[in-house]
């Protein structure tokens, strides 16, 4: 029964709905925030987190413009905006988009530095959540083919 | 035709740009990774595994003289490949290592030595060139040439590093002979020079960030011979020991930044 | 169990800067062995960091965090000698905790 | 360190020569007079050779008979190049390898041209015997502007054949720059003894359909590097 609830608030995709109108609850759309993890798309993902972000200059993504190598590229994130308390990492040519999700608590900085693997040049974008509402920003790195190739 | 000229200029001009701005972000990328390079781990391995009793005869490597005495790490590093009277051979870190495995652990060396890389007790090996390196970083390397054997194995090591063979004629030194050149966007080291030669011997072992492992010197060399296309190099084979001695020579005075990070 | 972790947490103006490397394949699952097998997903779901028990930081992860993970971020609220303590937990199961002592 | 090193390294090298490289032989025999660049001694050479036979062994397609020099490996492996004797020598030799696609046809796809010029792979331990060798190109040389992974061992080959003027690689005054182009690509020596560039053609490296491709990367006006 429980099951299959959660497995329809993983079809819907449209968490925060279900919670504001009541038929979920927190802890059950938390839960399935996990399916974000599932998602191939990154329309489809992003919708996983609940609304569609708002581009914003108060996030701070940074990431090489080539990587020597898709299988570690460096990133760091930080948010600006107020109530920050979640960030999100998508990887939008990955199989599966969604990379990372960081929560942060009150007293920890709305920062953190990770590795990624991308299979190809792609857009990186950072997520922030706050005081409830979604804001966005992306960055595009280039992988190249290094080595001899052998 | 002097319009014929000038295009071709602008057109070398661009390609230079183009080259720079790539090498330019390939170090934007690898200053992104310094911090935190996973050599780390095999690093923290390697010292437990030093002290820790193995082999059939349970002991542990602490009386292991890598050149400076008796257990004494720090700065062994910089002064490989040497002469060692014991086994009267140069040996390089990993040569030793097997060495010490043999005599204080009782392991079997030439079976170590056959075992494929990162598998059973080379891993091992792995793990300790990665801590006994850091136990020298920021050291700068002075390889020993005072003895005969290590004079020749230097001329051997650069013989062998001019020695072009295989199906596609490759030497060391059609790669890692000029300064400023570029395989893909990998820059290429010239080894025959001080600063190439320390650029290079001195960032091996390193974590190789496309494999996740971390390669020791003789894997390097190994991987080098590989692409030259040629047969197979021994492990702590003669001429992979007469290479290191080579470059560690032209390397000397350099500092140690091993284990480095690699692609 | 897995390998230790090293953690690097160092304490400056009431911030700590804590640095993470965990000893993880954080196979994707896409990969396929000499044989052409294919090799199963095998990675860090979960990591948690905790400080005088206080939890300062979670993470949930895919397969598309590299190889040996590596993580950094910063908290207030905690002094030097204090201790951070790091838990992973992968999709089979296996977890890990390492601590140390802010610097 | 000596002026006989080279002497002594000369006749060692001529013990091995192969038959067929008499005449070349012979032309080497001639940098016995020419002052030699300080090398190894002769008795350090001697050993270099026998460390790196003990060395190695067999493994996949890489064979030992790999460590047998021919006579321009052995003339190409020191620091300083060979006199201007050996090195018109070794090249005329390099020349009289060079065969024209039997079939006339120098131009074949830029497309499959391009995907060998990506292609790092072939003839290591590593590879399949039976796989086809990848043409190596970008290792080494830029060629569509659109790769930005390119190696710079050799020159820029953007623009190759635009540059040079060919609108029409199949007219005959194109043929010039064609001829020589091949020849480039099957034998990189003939020109130029010591050109760290393999021997595409002439040690069996791809085949002559394989250098048709890589041909019409370079020269068809289609092709991403005339763009």
């Amino acid at each position: 029964m429980h099951m299959n609830r959660r497995h329809l608030l993983r079809q819907g995709g449209a968490l925060a709905l279900l919670v504001s109108c009541g038929v979920a609850t927190l802890d059950e759309a938390l839960a399935a925030e996990a399916s974000g993890f599932d998602a191939k798309t990154l329309d489809d993902a992003l919708a996983s987190l609940g609304a569609k972000p708002a581009d914003s200059k108060d996030i701070t993504l940074t990431s090489p413009d080539i990587a020597e190598n898709g299988a570690v590229v460096p990133l760091t994130i930080s948010s600006a905006i107020p109530k920050t308390d979640t960030l999100y990492v998508l990887v939008e040519k990955n199989p599966f988009p969604l990379a990372a999700s960081f929560s942060i608590p009150d007293g920890t900085e709305p920062f953190v530095a990770a590795r990624v693997k991308m299979g190809e040049s792609t857009r990186v974008y950072a997520v922030v959540k706050a005081d409830g509402k979604l804001y966005s920003t992306f960055k595009e790195t280039k992988v190249t083919l290094g080595g001899c190739g052998g | 035709m002097k319009r014929w000229i000038l295009a071709a200029v602008a057109v070398m001009a661009s390609h230079a740009a183009l080259a720079e701005s790539s090498s330019d972000a390939i170090a934007q990328y690898r200053a992104m990774l310094a911090d935190g390079n996973p050599a780390e781990l095999w690093e923290a391995k390697g010292q437990a595994l030093w002290k820790e009793p193995r082999g059939p005869r349970h002991a542990s490597l602490e009386r292991c003289d890598l050149g400076q005495g008796p257990g004494v790490v720090k700065g062994a590093f910089v002064r490989l490949p040497r002469w060692f009277d014991d086994t009267r051979r140069v040996q390089d870190l990993e040569s030793r290592l097997l060495t010490c495995m043999q005599d204080l652990q009782g392991f079997d060396a030439a079976a170590i030595a056959k075992t494929p890389f990162g598998k059973g007790e080379q891993s091992t090996i792995e793990n300790l060139v990665a801590w006994v390196a850091s136990e020298s970083q920021g050291m700068a390397f002075d390889l020993p040439q005072s003895h005969a054997a290590e004079k020749k194995m230097y001329e051997v090591g650069r013989d062998a590093f001019f020695f072009r063979a295989g199906p596609y004629d490759f030497a060391c030194a059609s790669c890692h002979g000029q300064e400023g050149k570029r395989i893909r966007l990998q820059d290429l080291p010239d080894l025959t020079t001080r600063k190439g030669a320390g650029d290079a011997f001195g960032a091996w072992p390193a974590y190789r960030v496309s494999s996740g492992q971390l390669w020791s010197m003789q894997r390097r060399l190994n991987d080098c011979y590989r692409q030259q296309r040629f047969p197979y190099p021994g492990y702590v084979s003669d001429v992979t020991i007469a290479l290191g001695v080579y470059l560690g020579v032209n390397a000397r005075g350099v500092d140690s930044v091993a284990p480095g990070l690699k692609r | 169990m897995g390998d230790p972790m090293r953690i690097r947490a160092k304490s400056s103006d009431g911030t700590t800067d804590v640095r993470v490397l965990m000893a993880h394949p954080m196979e994707t699952g896409f990969r396929k062995d000499s044989s052409g097998k294919t090799i199963p997903p095998h990675f860090i779901k979960d990591v948690k960091a905790t400080a005088n028990g206080k939890t300062v930081l979670t993470a949930r992860w895919s397969q598309a965090i590299s190889q040996n993970p590596y993580l950094q971020f910063k908290f207030k609220g905690a002094k030097p000698g204090d201790k951070v303590s790091i838990t992973w937990v992968d999709n089979k199961g296996d977890t890990r905790t390492d601590e140390a002592a802010i610097a | 360190m000596s002026r006989t090193v080279d002497r002594t390294r000369t006749s060692l090298w001529l013990r091995s020569v192969a038959a067929s490289a008499m005449t070349l032989a012979v032309a080497l025999a001639g940098c016995e007079s020419t002052p030699g660049a300080p090398g190894p001694g002769a008795a350090t050479h001697a050993e270099a050779t026998k460390i790196i036979d003990s060395s190695f062994s067999a493994h996949g397609q890489a064979g030992l008979d790999r460590l047998q020099q021919d006579a321009l490996q052995k003339a190409c492996s020191s620091p300083t190049p060979p006199s201007a004797d050996t090195v018109k020598a070794l090249e005329a030799a390099e020349a009289a390898k060079i065969v024209p696609p039997p079939d006339g046809r120098y131009l074949g796809d830029w497309r499959a041209g391009e995907n060998l010029a990506q292609n790092g792979r072939g003839m290591t331990w590593s590879d399949k015997a039976e796989a086809p060798n990848g043409g190596n190109c970008y290792n080494c040389h830029q060629l569509s502007d659109k790769e930005i992974s390119f190696g710079t061992l050799g020159p820029s080959l953007h623009h190759y054949g635009k540059g040079r003027g060919i609108e029409d690689p199949t007219s005959p005054q194109a043929m010039a720059i064609i001829r020589y182009t091949w020849g480039k690509l099957y034998d990189a020596k003939a020109g130029n003894a010591c050109s760290i560039m393999p021997r595409f053609g002439a040690a069996h490296i791809l085949t002559t359909k394989q250098m048709q491709d890589i041909m019409a990367l370079l020269l068809d006006p289609n092709s991403p590097v005339n763009q």
